[in-house]
């Protein structure tokens, strides 16, 4: 399959090997040295923010030596910085001399998290990413302390993938949070985080995340080679990076998959995947993907196996009717008339008796409102957004059946079908079918089910083409790997599943080596 | 040579043609003018022009290949 | 990171190709009629021929390890001849194929669309089957994984459906062997030998590229016999419904019996899976047979054969149309000229005249080496 | 790797599409009976029954109008007929909801092989409608007998053969197919069923038919018509039927057979046991004697007692082995009654005895396969009944027994 691996090598990026600070202006008017004398750092700083309110160089007194402290106010923790860096620095009895920075930091600041900027551009970066520069006059280097964020949005419940039973808490915004929340999960020290800046104005801090003895080199490489290549501007959410990294865009199918819960992305490392971590998005994303990550909710495993295995069945169906009901029933109701039993028919076309328009043209206009419904609802303030269901329930429900527009049959289509098309796990795979419904009731209502299936097996064909960072989209299925069906279509019990994905390559193929099988205490005279 | 897909194409189909041309000599007993033209001749009334877009589409598209081929190649001498 | 993105055919890919090929429209045509309600005994002894068919298939690539059958014409006849020899053998897969496509064609439109040209779904086939092969044969395979748990589930059930519909009459089997092995032998040979089984040559040019071609002879054997089981099964289940006569009658026997099927009074008229299984045979039978061709086009032409796919798909769908003006000229060139005039000659003759120069030149080329 | 070509094809493929077979429901009339008579001018009279669709609705229920129309048209072949119905009607028929095709008398003497090889080669017709041949009243009648509970007269027809086979078996349960091979085998003749009219014709083509508590006409089972090849050449009645169907596949049916055997009474003094056969199988067998084949059906079954109006105790063993064998004398005769009376009144074999014989005995039977009626007229039968009786409902001792004896 030279044609999809090569897609990606085709396109050579020119300016590779980027991200570091030393490249992170590119501007000819920025002087890249650092002086020795602060006032002339203090001018060049100054040139820069020029017209920045927030900017802040105060001067103080270190050791006896005159220097400068320097800052973006609104990017700092306040009470830390006079806590433990203002207070720190001045109220130190006796000046103590010192030899570098390393050691004036040792001697002022023991506590504080703590980088040697060695030249200007770093100095500016570390400025601009929240920190809190101290440069003194007569060194070569400044001292850049970290002394955290201020306010940010607290950890709360996944709003987009809510369960009922199993950990509630959710990504958050910042990336050190995020990988905090994983890291809790898993302590493991091979649990590594790649941190990457991506987006020459936005220097997005990127981490990509995964446990070193269990994932693939290849596939590592690969993705660490497609995150390098990203040449953006700006990185504001994980999905700019989804669109960048992903094997083929030609595609309704998302082939990186998100989540906002942490356990979600345990499992996924656990299994062998790498998880990108974007500053900024509650939303990480887990690669390589396959389709039936999809149907695989996190609840499934903190549920009894026999039920989740129920539920994902009724989640694979649920995607085939989302997909293929409405079609079914144009394809049904004007070509293959035969296929009705004679009483439903009769009753079908009483329905229709005094409809207006073909079954195409209702569907569709059926299914076109109840998408403009559905963005509504997304997009209305919290206010308002129940005078739209109200509405939309009434104008498409009732009046439209009352008026003789569409018959009542097709409104339990159309209202079926977007139930079922709610029932993924991940919103973004929904999207997926609703876009293909209106492909397949358009095919439906050319050729009837002849063109349904014939959308059937192009639909699979396509998916069967797909790959996600090499890995077939259909994995366990097709190539068909009879090992790894434990984790597919059904869960078999959490006991049974020792091994990992095989599909992924994972250096270390087995989880666990215990046969251990639970079972009740054996019976007094059965111990031998 | 340079225009191998289309020459491919013509020679693909003028062969297919001539062969089932033979097998409807042998069973229908007609001249051979007739057969051949009942075979190559767009017949009105039927929906046979469609398949005759669709051979003018794959003549079309075999020409566009050979067009890329060749100025891939250009380009590839020059560089 | 390539040696997980390079992907070739897997042996159980290969085993499923070759089943739904074997299946693919020697489910949907009745075949064997001239043995009458022994049509499954002539199915079976077919099989077994067909056993022997696949081993020679494979014993002639095993001498050439790595060339497929036109490399190998080419190894032997040299480039003039064997390339003659290979465009004659596209032609004869193209002519195939276009048969194979008009077979499922008829079937629609008698079947389903009364009304739509046959053209249409001549168009609407060949351009699923351009995209299949566009994305490879491996994808081709891969698809069929997918499928296959339908495919085969569909026909098996059809038989239980129609059984419990109670339509099936076992005593239509009856009397086995009533008039002799004779008619059965007339069955066997030419047709039920070329039909099904005989055009395993198609697959000479997709076994050198499987994944392990030491055991690919095993797969073959068990696909054959497989496909062979279930065409027997097949057979039994037309014969048991229709009777010998409607079936010798009908022109899609296993539609018809599926017709049969009422279950529930809610289950009926379900003969759209039996089309889903003809249309997803079909569409692999044309698959492979054009990818045999596409294959020596690249050979003769020297350019990656996915140029060639929309020229020839375009060819396919022409002579599929134009390949006869009637069903019945379709039928009459089925059973008289083409397995006389193209299966025997392109499926046994030349491969059997090319063994002897093959093993020949083998030997020499040892010898040279030693 | 290059999309367009694909692109260019799909789009082709859109403007290719006419939508050929398409019909929208609103286009469509369903036709669920036709009729089939012989012409006053041309070789057939073609009547369509169709269902008014409108009448089913929810929100126009109780409405005026009739449940279904029929239309009638002459015409020499059906399949013209059936394409120029639109003479009259509006919309486009469809056939495949075809629930009885009813075949007049007239029609049937002729032969029917003309117009059901339209049926048979037409893709439209299911396999599942009731083939019935009209007695009295020509064919179209029948389609316009309504009936208040279903509305529409062939729904009621099918429902009412369904159920009659399910409950008694007094219909042959032939469908197309049966009847197109038994026409075609020339070991087996066929059958079909065959009704009549109870009542004024007139008055049950109004809908004021189904106001009465007594519905002034009603369509019946009026047993089964035999044919010679696809000529039909006479009736035999419900009981017959029920024990022809018995040959073949019957499911259930109930018996009253006599308790005592007295050859004198008549059936009003009789005391009789009420039997239900729940399940039942069949075999049919050609068995040669000297060189002459002599056919033989074996019935194996169970049977429970619904009713009795005998006084024996049917605690007792004994009584269990009286009944089981009154029972097995009493079908073992009905059974052999009608074969010898289609033998001698018709001489055809419906029963496939010809093929069993072919089955079981294949050189023979293609000595005698030309001119196998003959042979079966003449052949010698014999009816071997092994049903057994199980259980007796709720109650065991009938209150008949325990009834103090008067004198």
């Amino acid at each position: 399959m030279k044609l999809f691996g090569s897609t990606f090598l085709r396109k050579k990026n020119k300016n590779r090997g980027k991200s570091t600070e030393e490249e992170l202006f590119q501007q000819q008017d920025i002087t890249k040295y650092y002086s020795r004398q602060v006032d002339e750092n203090k001018k060049h700083l100054g040139e820069l923010f020029k017209g920045t309110f927030d900017f802040k160089c105060e001067s103080i007194k270190i050791g006896g030596l005159k220097g400068y402290i320097t800052y973006i106010s609104t990017m700092i923790n306040k009470n830390e910085l006079s806590n433990r860096v203002l207070q720190a620095a001045t109220n130190r009895q006796t000046d103590q001399s010192f030899r570098d920075m390393v050691e004036m930091r040792e001697l002022y600041f023991p506590s504080i998290d703590y980088k040697v900027s060695k030249n200007f551009h770093q100095v500016v970066w570390s400025v601009l990413n929240g920190e809190v520069v101290i440069m003194v006059d007569g060194y070569m280097e400044a001292l850049t302390l970290d002394i955290g964020l201020p306010q940010q949005r607290a950890i709360s419940e996944p709003s987009t993938q809510t369960i009922i039973r199993g950990p509630k808490e959710g990504f958050v915004e910042a990336l050190p949070v995020n990988i905090q929340l994983v890291r809790k999960r898993l302590k493991n020290p091979r649990l590594r985080f790649e941190v990457f800046q991506i987006g020459s104005d936005s220097k997005t801090n990127v981490a990509l995340g995964y446990i070193n003895d269990i994932v693939n080199e290849d596939l590592l490489c690969e993705v660490r080679e497609r995150i390098n290549k990203v040449d953006v501007g700006a990185l504001l959410d994980s999905g700019n990076v989804e669109e960048f990294i992903a094997d083929k865009s030609f595609t309704p199918f998302p082939l990186v998959y998100n989540t906002e819960r942490p356990d979600s992305v345990c499992g996924h490392l656990l299994e062998g995947k790498m998880a990108i971590i974007v500053d900024g998005s509650p939303f990480v994303l887990t690669v390589p993907t396959l389709f039936v990550d999809f149907f695989q909710a996190s609840e499934d495993y903190y549920q009894p196996f026999i039920m989740a295995s129920f539920v994902r069945m009724v989640r694979y169906s649920s995607f085939m009717i989302a997909l293929l009901l409405p079609s079914l029933y144009v394809a049904i109701s004007t070509f293959h008339h035969e296929l009705m039993p004679t009483q439903l028919l009769i009753s079908i076309q009483a329905q229709r008796e005094g409809v207006p328009f073909p079954a195409v043209i209702e569907i569709m206009i059926m299914e076109l409102s109840f998408e403009v419904l559905r963005e509504a609802g997304v997009r209305m303030p919290r206010v308002v957004g129940q005078t739209v269901s109200i509405v939309g329930a009434l104008v498409i429900g009732q009046a439209a059946v009352e008026a003789g527009l569409v018959s009542n049959v097709l409104v339990i289509v159309v209202a079926f079908t977007a139930i079922a098309s709610f029932v993924s796990p991940i919103y973004n795979f929904s999207i997926a079918t609703r876009l293909l419904r209106f492909v397949v009731i358009f095919s439906a209502s050319f050729m009837g089910l002849y063109g349904v299936l014939l959308f059937l097996i192009m639909m699979v064909i396509h998916l069967v083409s797909l790959r996600s960072f090499g890995i077939p989209y259909l994995a366990p299925v097709a190539p068909f790997r009879p090992k790894d069906q434990d984790d597919v279509f059904i869960r078999m019990p959490i006991w049974k599943n020792k091994k990992r994905p095989s599909y992924l390559y994972p250096k270390t193929p087995v989880r666990i080596k215990d046969q251990y099988k639970p079972g009740p205490p054996k019976p007094m005279g059965d111990q031998r | 040579m340079i225009i191998l897909v289309t020459f491919m194409f013509c020679l693909i189909f003028c062969a297919s043609i001539g062969v089932i041309t033979v097998f409807d000599l042998y069973l229908y007993n007609q001249p051979l003018l007739t057969i051949v033209k009942a075979n190559v001749s767009f017949q009105r009334g039927t929906s046979q022009w469609m398949i005759y877009s669709v051979l003018l589409v794959g003549f079309c598209y075999s020409i566009g290949v050979d067009y890329r081929v060749r100025k891939n190649k250009k380009t590839s001498k020059s560089s | 990171m390539k040696n997980i993105l390079v992907e070739k055919l897997s042996l159980w890919q290969l085993f499923i190709l070759i089943f739904i090929f074997e299946i693919g429209s020697a489910a949907v045509v009745s075949t064997g009629n001239d043995a009458k309600q022994d049509a499954w005994i002539a199915l079976g002894v077919a099989m077994i021929f067909g056993l022997g068919i696949g081993l020679f298939f494979h014993f002639l690539l095993s001498r050439a390890p790595g060339k497929n059958l036109f490399e190998i014409f080419q190894l032997c006849l040299g480039k003039w001849m064997g390339g003659a020899l290979i465009i004659m053998y596209i032609l004869y897969f193209i002519y195939i194929a276009s048969r194979v496509l008009r077979d499922f064609c008829e079937l629609i439109t008698s079947f389903i669309f009364e009304q739509t040209p046959v053209e249409f779904v001549a168009i609407t086939m060949v351009v699923v089957i351009i995209y299949m092969l566009y994305l490879g044969i491996e994808v081709m395979g891969r698809t069929s994984e997918i499928f296959i748990p339908y495919f085969f589930s569909f026909i098996i059930i059809i038989g239980i459906a129609v059984f419990i519909s109670g339509e099936m009459e076992f005593t239509n089997l009856l009397p086995i062997l009533g008039e002799g092995i004779k008619p059965v032998v007339k069955a066997v040979f030419p047709q039920l030998l070329t039909f099904p089984f005989g055009e395993l040559i198609a697959f000479t040019l997709i076994i050198p590229y499987t994944s392990e071609f030491k055991k690919s002879k095993k797969i073959i054997l068990l696909a054959v016999f497989a496909s062979g089981l279930i065409l027997i099964y097949n057979a039994i289940l037309q014969i048991a419904t229709l009777g010998v006569q409607m079936r010798a009658r009908s022109n899609f026997p296993l539609l018809s019996s599926a017709r049969e099927i009422s279950l529930l009074e809610f289950i009926e008229r379900v003969d759209l899976i039996v089309v889903f299984i003809v249309m997803y045979g079909i569409i692999i039978k044309v698959g492979v047979f054009f990818y045999g061709a596409l294959k020596g086009l690249e050979l003769l032409s020297k350019r990656p054969y996915r140029m060639h796919v929309v020229p020839l798909g375009a060819i396919i769908t022409f002579l599929s149309v134009k390949i006869s003006d009637n069903f019945a000229e379709h039928i009459e060139e089925g059973l008289i000229v083409v397995p006389m005039f193209l299966h025997i000659p392109f499926q046994f003759i030349l491969p059997l005249l090319i063994l002897p120069i093959l093993l020949w030149k083998t030997k020499k080329s040892k010898e040279g080496r030693e | 790797m290059n999309r367009k070509p694909f692109l260019l094809l799909v789009i082709c493929m859109g403007f290719l599409t006419g939508c050929w077979d398409r019909v929208e429901l609103n286009d469509i009339s369903i036709v669920t009976g036709l009729a089939v008579d012989k012409g006053k001018e041309m070789k057939y009279k073609l009547t369509v029954e169709i269902v008014n669709a409108s009448q089913f609705s929810k929100s126009q229920m109780g409405g005026e109008a009739s449940p279904a129309i029929t239309y009638s048209l002459e015409g020499n072949s059906v399949s013209e007929l059936v394409h120029k119905m639109n003479i009259g009607i509006t919309r486009r028929l469809i056939f495949s909801h075809t629930r009885v095709l009813y075949i007049g008398e007239e029609v049937a003497k002729e032969g029917v092989l003309e117009f059901l090889d339209y049926l048979d080669r037409s893709g439209q017709f299911r396999n599942d409608f009731n083939i019935v041949i009209t007695q009295g009243e020509k064919a179209e009648v029948f389609t316009k007998i309504t009936y208040p509970v279903q509305k529409v007269p062939s729904l009621k027809m099918h429902k009412q053969t369904q159920s009659f086979i399910e409950e008694w078996g007094g219909d042959p349960g032939v469908r197309l197919t049966d009847f197109i091979s038994a026409v075609t085998s020339l070991g087996r003749n066929p059958v079909a069923a065959a009704i009549k009219l109870k009542g004024d014709p007139k008055k049950g083509s109004s809908s004021e038919n189904n106001q009465s508590l007594d519905i002034e006409s009603l369509v019946e089972m009026n047993g089964m018509a035999v044919f010679q090849d696809d000529k039909l050449v006479g009736f035999l009645d419900l009981t017959d039927t029920r024990n022809y169907y018995w040959t073949q596949e019957l499911k259930n049916t109930s018996l009253s057979v006599p308790c005592a055997k007295q050859d004198e009474a008549k059936s009003r003094d009789q005391l009789f046991n009420d039997l239900r056969v729940t399940e039942t199988y069949t075999q049919l067998k050609v068995d040669l004697k000297s060189g002459r084949p002599v056919l033989k059906v074996k019935i194996t079954g169970e049977t429970r007692i619904e009713a009795t109006q005998c006084p024996d105790d049917i605690t007792k063993i004994e009584t269990y082995n009286k009944f089981e064998k009154q029972t097995n004398e009493f079908v073992a005769n009905e059974i052999q009654k009608t074969i010898e009376k289609v033998q001698e009144e018709y001489g055809a074999d419906i029963f496939g005895f010809g093929e069993v014989f072919n089955r079981q005995h294949h050189k023979e039977y293609k000595k005698v396969e030309k001119n196998w009626d003959e042979v079966f007229a003449q052949a010698e039968v014999e009816v071997e009944s092994d049903l057994h009786l199980r259980r007796s409902g709720i109650r065991a001792k009938s209150f008949i027994s325990e009834i103090p004896k008067q004198d």
